[in-house]
């Protein structure tokens, strides 16, 4: 049980924590703010893999930018506490079974395929940011263009969303 | 040394998380937060497979998935609010247009 | 028992010594918050031809004090029907994240020996440190938001409202016009960049000041400092980009329902991010410890006593004749303290010289911190629409041409 | 630049011609509009007339001239490009084509003058040119298929030109499915010939066929299959027994059209067709002799239905039908040049009768009935004297064109061995005839006093236009023929010297045949000759000298004279045992069963068994995003199952640590 085994267990801990209470909390913002905990314990664990970068992009886009945005339209629109309908009789019975088969299957399917990622497990070097730049601004430099086209139209899009029609 | 599997275990059961919130919530700004939680659980796996096969293109990935989330959200959010905008509603279940 | 403590202390030294410095870090800074307060009202009192506090204490010194047990001591009422856990958590998210950002600062260029230990001055030193800092920075917009949003009033709402959409919009320029350090750096840890600094050659090598990013080639950081320092001034909520607590319109904004205690957090947050923002000023731009001048310019070693005697003197005369007994007792000592210390360096030279980049670092951030206030003293409030359309129409691009110019200077100088 | 290495110019421009009229024309006054058609294909012309020049300048190995262009259809080893070539075959057709076409597009400007659509008439006229050069042009039986079925398309939209006239347009339609059942038996014939030769390039295709045996007589080779096939489609085109009856009510279209497409042109194409594919015939003499047989009857026919038509057009129309008789019977006895050489005349002297009949029903306001005509020679007299050289020319008096090649084929007849006696008493016949209707057109219509109203109708002669176009071609029809002239002269017959290249394997020692034929040559040209002078007499008899007697004649064998006017009842007979049984069928059978109880139910059946269906399923679209969600859940599931199986196993080992 050394150092990094326990910081997992612990991130992990904070992950799924975080992540049930997104499903059993029942007020937008308390949701919101366990997926911003669900978040920066995931940067951790990138931290954790040397990632240093994502981890710090983690937090600055996931936890600082869209989180923001999310809490921003959750306040903006004053949503409540919601209502408790049940018009989807299918969701309601099956949801959750179905959820948890799916997790079980996955999570199944990865164990036993362990031999399979196990091979390729060494070390994990820590990622020189300057490596990933390269990457990024080389071998993947047309993709990432193409993304900030993506941004650009997104950014247009929710304009032409969000302004109202007399404005 | 954390092995990889550990990783794969992990992001498998947030992103079962994900799917049950998608399913077991009824407020639309939560049920896209839900996506947003299965997308990080597919991050944590690319960058457990990048550290694992000691290739960086997972974390390239896991940028692109992280920039297409912010476009998404953007855009998402601009949808959401003119929904709650049109229908004074934020329950998924109140906004079932394309019913038979 | 005893020596079982030593050999404890012993084996885990590294953790403890962090957590003295953690100790001390916090004291300073939170000190300095206090003295921050007194300093910005005395100027501004001055800036507007008032005295001023100068009840509490000689020249009104103990006035952080006072307020410090006002806060403390004040009821502590809690609005009817806002959202508890947030509410609570908001002011403490705030001061959590304002106080971990000064984490990443280093202070000083050589260590502290202290048996067999080397102390760098500074808690960590992140390889990824700007990057750090910025994500810290970014988590910050919670407090703000969450406080207004929790505290259930519809100014506190728009405080909210107002501070997370103008956060978002200014952390891109932000981020954006220190690009253009990082590139002539080639790394994010602050240490590096001012090292970096250190042996970059300037338009012209006179040395000292013109190897500064913000002077140093190819490319001078001004325009980027420029973006930077007013997209940090919007991050920090000051004047004039202060609209979130604007008092006129919002009643104090998103801390309208906060009372005693909670406030006050927000308030050390506050000024706690002025000083994190100020060093990185400094640091990013004017060559952290470095000093100004030339490494030739031995003299220039001696300058903290210069400055510290004469000023220590000066205390001294004036607690002579200052009305109060309480003033004539105190302040000479002060004074005897300050000359003290200036002799010291002037005794001591490892000690002047260890002092040195401390030295430089701390005068320039407590410029930076002047000009905050000096602004806050002078400008008037921006207009949202204003805040907003400046932000992305004027900052945003001119931090992004700062980063393409800086980019393509590195380019033609090759490397 | 050689414009051998750029044929296709010359199908291109009538082509643009065609598009820019087609498509501006309806803006434009008529004079640009004629610019734009006659400047068209007088420019082919002229292109046509330079590929001529410089053919004659090449150098025998290299005839036939291919040109491929670019390849249109592949499929497996089959290959039809759009390949060009040209041989002194092609050469005659090409100048009859453009020059004929060319003349007759002039005249139609003067003719079409004060009818609506005028662009689109001649927007028309271009395409048909365009496509009758791409079957003249064509190198393999693909692409002359094309023009084959192009032609066949700008008649079609010619004859209904006046469309609102129902007559025209049902003309029209008749002309057209008339002319699928020969394409079909043309198409059969195509498909033959490509699983036999594995290509329908007239190059290496003939040259396959020459080396193999011929079929035996009254044998059913694959050759002879073929070429009857081919000849199917030849009737079809070229209106023979039985398919001829689409040709007389082709006449609804305007003058110029029947003179170029009906006459002269498009007509001829299935002699073409016959004569371009001679190797395969000449491997097929059963086939051959049903073709003289076919064509000899048919002439023969036409020609007894022309001598009581009172419409001048369909006269026309009917001597038409009979000379292209004559054609199929030249082809039918191997005479090929013979026969393109009557085609080529033929071409000359029909278009000048057509145009001259358009001039003279211009002339006297658009009446057709001979029987309201008489007594125009003075009022129109150069029409008159055009149409007058034009009936000589056809009723083979010497030296006039038709003389000689008449003369030619009712030799080669003569000659041939199976039935050549009998093919040949027919054709003198047919010439009788022919002279005796013609010169029965010339009278009724140019002498004797006027059947018509002279205060209404107020005659007048037709424009240059018209005229000029009308005086070359009298002169062609003069000349035309004197290329074989020497013939007689014991010296050899220029054209068919010109087309022995091509006829050169079939001809079969023409020398010889030459040579036995310098023996009879000047007797059968008397015998002709003789005859033709007798029709002339009996129509001069009959209609100038006893004006009455016709009708008495009419009467007194009124049942002949009934059948031939109502053209053998061939009309009704078709509708009696074609038609109205095909159309009872489609309608009580195929519509009412077929079609509604079968095909319709089958479909609705499964439009609503669909809709059923979705009835049944669209439960599912609850639209619930929840529920929604549920079902990719499933889905998602399902495929990882899938996909994670062999891990799902319990036999692999190694569970989570």
């Amino acid at each position: 049980m050394n150092a990094p085994l326990i910081i997992f267990f612990v991130l992990a801990a904070m992950c799924v924590l975080g992540a049930i209470s997104l499903i059993l909390q029942r007020h937008p913002i308390h949701s919101a703010l366990s997926l911003i905990v669900v978040m920066v314990a995931l940067a951790g664990l990138y931290l954790l893999m040397g990632a240093e970068f994502v981890a710090a992009v983690q937090i600055i886009v996931y936890g600082g930018a869209i989180m923001v945005l999310f809490v921003f339209v959750i306040m903006l629109l004053n949503a409540g506490v919601e209502e408790r309908t049940n018009l989807s009789k299918l969701a309601g019975f099956a949801g959750i079974p179905l959820g948890v088969a799916l997790m079980g299957f996955l999570a199944a399917a990865v164990a036993r395929s362990q031999d399979m990622v196990q091979v390729a497990t060494q070390t994990g070097t820590a990622a020189p940011t300057k490596a990933l730049a390269n990457l990024l601004f080389q071998d993947f430099v047309y993709p990432f263009e193409l993304t900030s086209f993506l941004i650009l139209i997104a950014i247009l899009g929710a304009i032409v969303l969000a302004q109202r029609e007399n404005a | 040394m954390v092995p990889t599997h550990y990783y794969l275990i992990l992001s498998a059961i947030l992103f079962g998380l994900g799917v049950v919130a998608f399913m077991f919530r009824r407020n639309i700004i939560t049920i896209f937060m839900s996506i947003e939680l299965m997308l990080n659980a597919v991050n944590l796996a690319f960058v457990a497979f990048s550290r694992a096969l000691n290739k960086l293109d997972g974390q390239v990935f896991v940028l692109f998935v992280i920039v297409v989330a912010a476009a998404e959200a953007a855009v998402g959010l601009g949808i959401i609010i003119v929904i709650a905008r049109n229908r004074q509603s934020l329950n998924v279940e109140r906004v079932d247009l394309l019913k038979l | 028992m005893i020596d079982f403590l030593i050999q404890q202390v012993a084996q885990h030294a590294e953790i403890l010594i962090t957590l003295v410095k953690i100790a001390i870090l916090l004291f300073v800074v939170l000190t300095v918050n206090a003295y921050l307060t007194w300093f910005e009202r005395k100027l501004i009192a001055h800036i507007q031809s008032r005295w001023g506090p100068h009840r509490v204490g000689p020249h009104g010194l103990l006035q952080p004090l006072a307020d410090g047990a006002k806060f403390l001591l004040k009821e502590d009422p809690t609005p009817a029907g806002v959202d508890k856990f947030v509410y609570y958590l908001a002011p403490l998210l705030a001061l959590a994240l304002a106080l971990t950002s000064i984490a990443v600062i280093p202070f000083g260029p050589d260590p502290l020996h202290f048996k067999g230990h080397d102390i760098y001055l500074g808690i960590v030193d992140l390889n990824i440190g700007i990057l750090a800092l910025f994500a810290i920075t970014a988590l910050g917009v919670y407090g703000l938001a969450l406080a207004g949003w929790s505290s259930n009033n519809k100014y506190s709402l728009f405080g909210g409202l107002r501070s997370s959409a103008q956060m978002i919009s200014y952390e891109l320029a932000l981020t954006m016009s220190v690009v253009g350090v990082l590139l002539m750096a080639g790394k994010f840890s602050l240490r590096d960049i001012i090292d970096a600094q250190a042996n970059s050659h300037g338009l012209f090598n006179w040395g000292g000041i013109f190897h500064w990013n913000i002077f140093a080639g190819p490319f001078p950081q001004i325009l980027g400092f420029l973006c930077f320092f007013i997209a940090a001034i919007a991050e920090t909520n000051r004047a004039p980009f202060d609209l979130p607590e604007a008092e006129q319109e919002l009643v104090g904004g998103f801390h309208t329902e906060y009372a005693s205690f909670k406030f006050a957090m927000f308030f050390i947050a506050e000024y706690t991010s002025m000083i994190t923002v100020s060093c990185l000023c400094s640091i990013l731009f004017f060559g952290g410890w470095l000093s100004p001048f030339p490494a030739s310019w031995t003299f220039t070693t001696y300058l903290p006593s210069l400055l510290l005697i004469p000023f220590g003197l000066w205390v001294i005369w004036d607690g002579m004749r200052y009305e109060t007994i309480f003033g004539k007792l105190i302040l000479p000592a002060v004074g005897v303290v300050v000359t003290a210390l200036g002799a010291a360096f002037l005794l001591f030279p490892n000690v002047n010289a260890f002092v040195q980049g401390p030295f430089w670092l701390l005068s320039k951030i407590c410029v930076f911190l002047f000009v905050y206030v000096w602004m806050r003293g002078t400008l008037p409030r921006f207009r949202y629409d204003q805040l907003m359309s400046f932000g992305w129409k004027l900052l945003l691009p001119a931090s992004l041409a700062n980063v393409v110019l800086t980019a393509a200077a590195l380019l033609w100088r090759g490397n | 630049m050689s414009i051998l290495n750029y044929l296709w110019i010359i199908p291109a421009l009538p082509l643009l011609g065609s598009a820019v009229n087609g498509l501006f024309g309806s803006k434009w006054p008529n004079k640009i509009v004629n610019v734009v058609a006659v400047g068209s294909t007088g420019l082919s012309f002229l292109a046509a007339l330079e590929a001529v020049r410089e053919f004659t300048h090449l150098a025998p190995e290299n005839i036939p001239w291919v040109k491929q262009y670019f390849t249109w259809i592949i499929a497996g080893d089959f290959r039809a490009g759009f390949d060009l070539q040209i041989d002194h075959l092609t050469v005659v057709m090409l100048l009859v084509v453009t020059g004929v076409g060319w003349l007759i597009h002039i005249y139609s400007t003067g003719y079409m003058a004060h009818e609506g659509g005028y662009y689109r008439f001649f927007s028309y006229l271009n395409l048909f040119m365009f496509f009758m050069l791409i079957l003249v042009l064509a190198a393999n039986y693909v692409l002359l298929f094309v023009g084959w079925e192009g032609v066949g398309l700008s008649s079609y939209l010619l004859i209904g030109f006046y469309f609102l006239r129902k007559s025209a347009s049902d003309a029209g339609k008749k002309a057209f499915i008339v002319n699928r059942i020969g394409d079909f038996g043309f198409m059969l014939g195509m498909f033959l010939l490509f699983r036999t030769f594995g290509t329908l390039d007239f190059v290496p295709l003939f040259a396959k066929a020459t080396p193999m045996p011929a079929d035996a007589m009254g044998h059913l080779g694959m050759f002879t299959v073929a070429c009857l096939l081919l000849f199917m489609g030849a009737c079809g085109k070229s209106a023979q027994l039985p398919l001829y009856v689409w040709l007389p009510d082709a006449m609804e279209g305007p003058t110029p059209v029947s003179a170029l497409i009906h006459a002269a042109t498009m007509v001829t194409a299935g002699v073409y067709v016959v004569a371009r594919s001679h190797i395969l015939f000449t491997h097929a003499p059963t086939a051959m002799f049903v073709v003289a047989v076919v064509g000899c009857a048919t002439a023969f026919f036409a020609a007894t239905i022309g001598l009581v038509q009172t419409d001048i057009k369909r006269v026309l129309a009917y001597s038409t039908v009979s000379q292209l008789g004559y054609m199929f019977l030249a082809c039918g006895v191997g005479a090929f040049s013979a026969g393109i050489f009557h085609l080529m005349t033929h071409a000359f002297f029909k278009a000048l009768l057509f145009l001259a009949a358009g001039s003279v029903i211009h002339a006297i306001g658009g009446e057709q009935d001979m029987m309201r005509m008489g007594g125009l020679s003075k009022k129109i007299r150069w029409t008159y004297v055009t149409m007058l050289t034009a009936t000589l020319a056809i009723a083979g008096f010497p030296p006039l064109a038709g003389f000689f090649s008449k003369d030619a084929i009712l030799l080669s007849a003569y000659q041939s061995e199976h039935g050549g006696r009998i093919l040949y008493a027919f054709g003198l016949l047919t010439a009788l005839l022919t002279s005796f209707y013609m010169f029965r057109l010339i009278f009724l219509t140019f002498h004797g006093k006027p059947r018509y109203d002279e205060k209404k109708v107020h005659v007048h002669e037709s424009p240059k236009s018209m005229l000029v176009p009308l005086m070359i071609l009298a002169v062609l029809s003069i000349i035309g023929g004197w290329m074989a002239a020497p013939a007689f002269f014991g010296s050899p017959d220029y054209f068919a010297k010109f087309l022995e290249p091509v006829f050169a394997q079939t001809a079969g020692g023409a020398e010889a045949a030459e040579a036995a034929a310098q023996a009879l040559e000047i007797p059968l040209a008397i015998v002709a000759v003789v005859s033709a002078l007798l029709g002339f007499a009996v129509a001069f008899w009959l209609y100038l000298k006893q004006p009455g007697k016709p009708a008495q004649l009419a009467k007194s064998m009124s049942g002949v004279y009934n059948t031939l006017l109502h053209k053998y009842y061939v009309d009704e007979i078709y509708n009696a045992i074609i038609v109205n049984p095909l159309l009872w069928v489609s309608t009580s059978v195929l519509w009412q069963a077929v079609d509604v109880r079968a095909i319709d139910a089958t479909v609705n059946g499964i439009a609503e068994g669909a809709t059923d269906i979705g009835d049944g399923v669209r439960h599912t679209q609850s639209g619930n995003t929840r529920s929604y969600a549920v079902w990719v859940v499933i889905g998602a599931l399902v495929i990882i199952a899938i996909i994670f199986w062999p891990y799902f196993r319990p036999a692999t080992v190694g569970m989570v640590r």
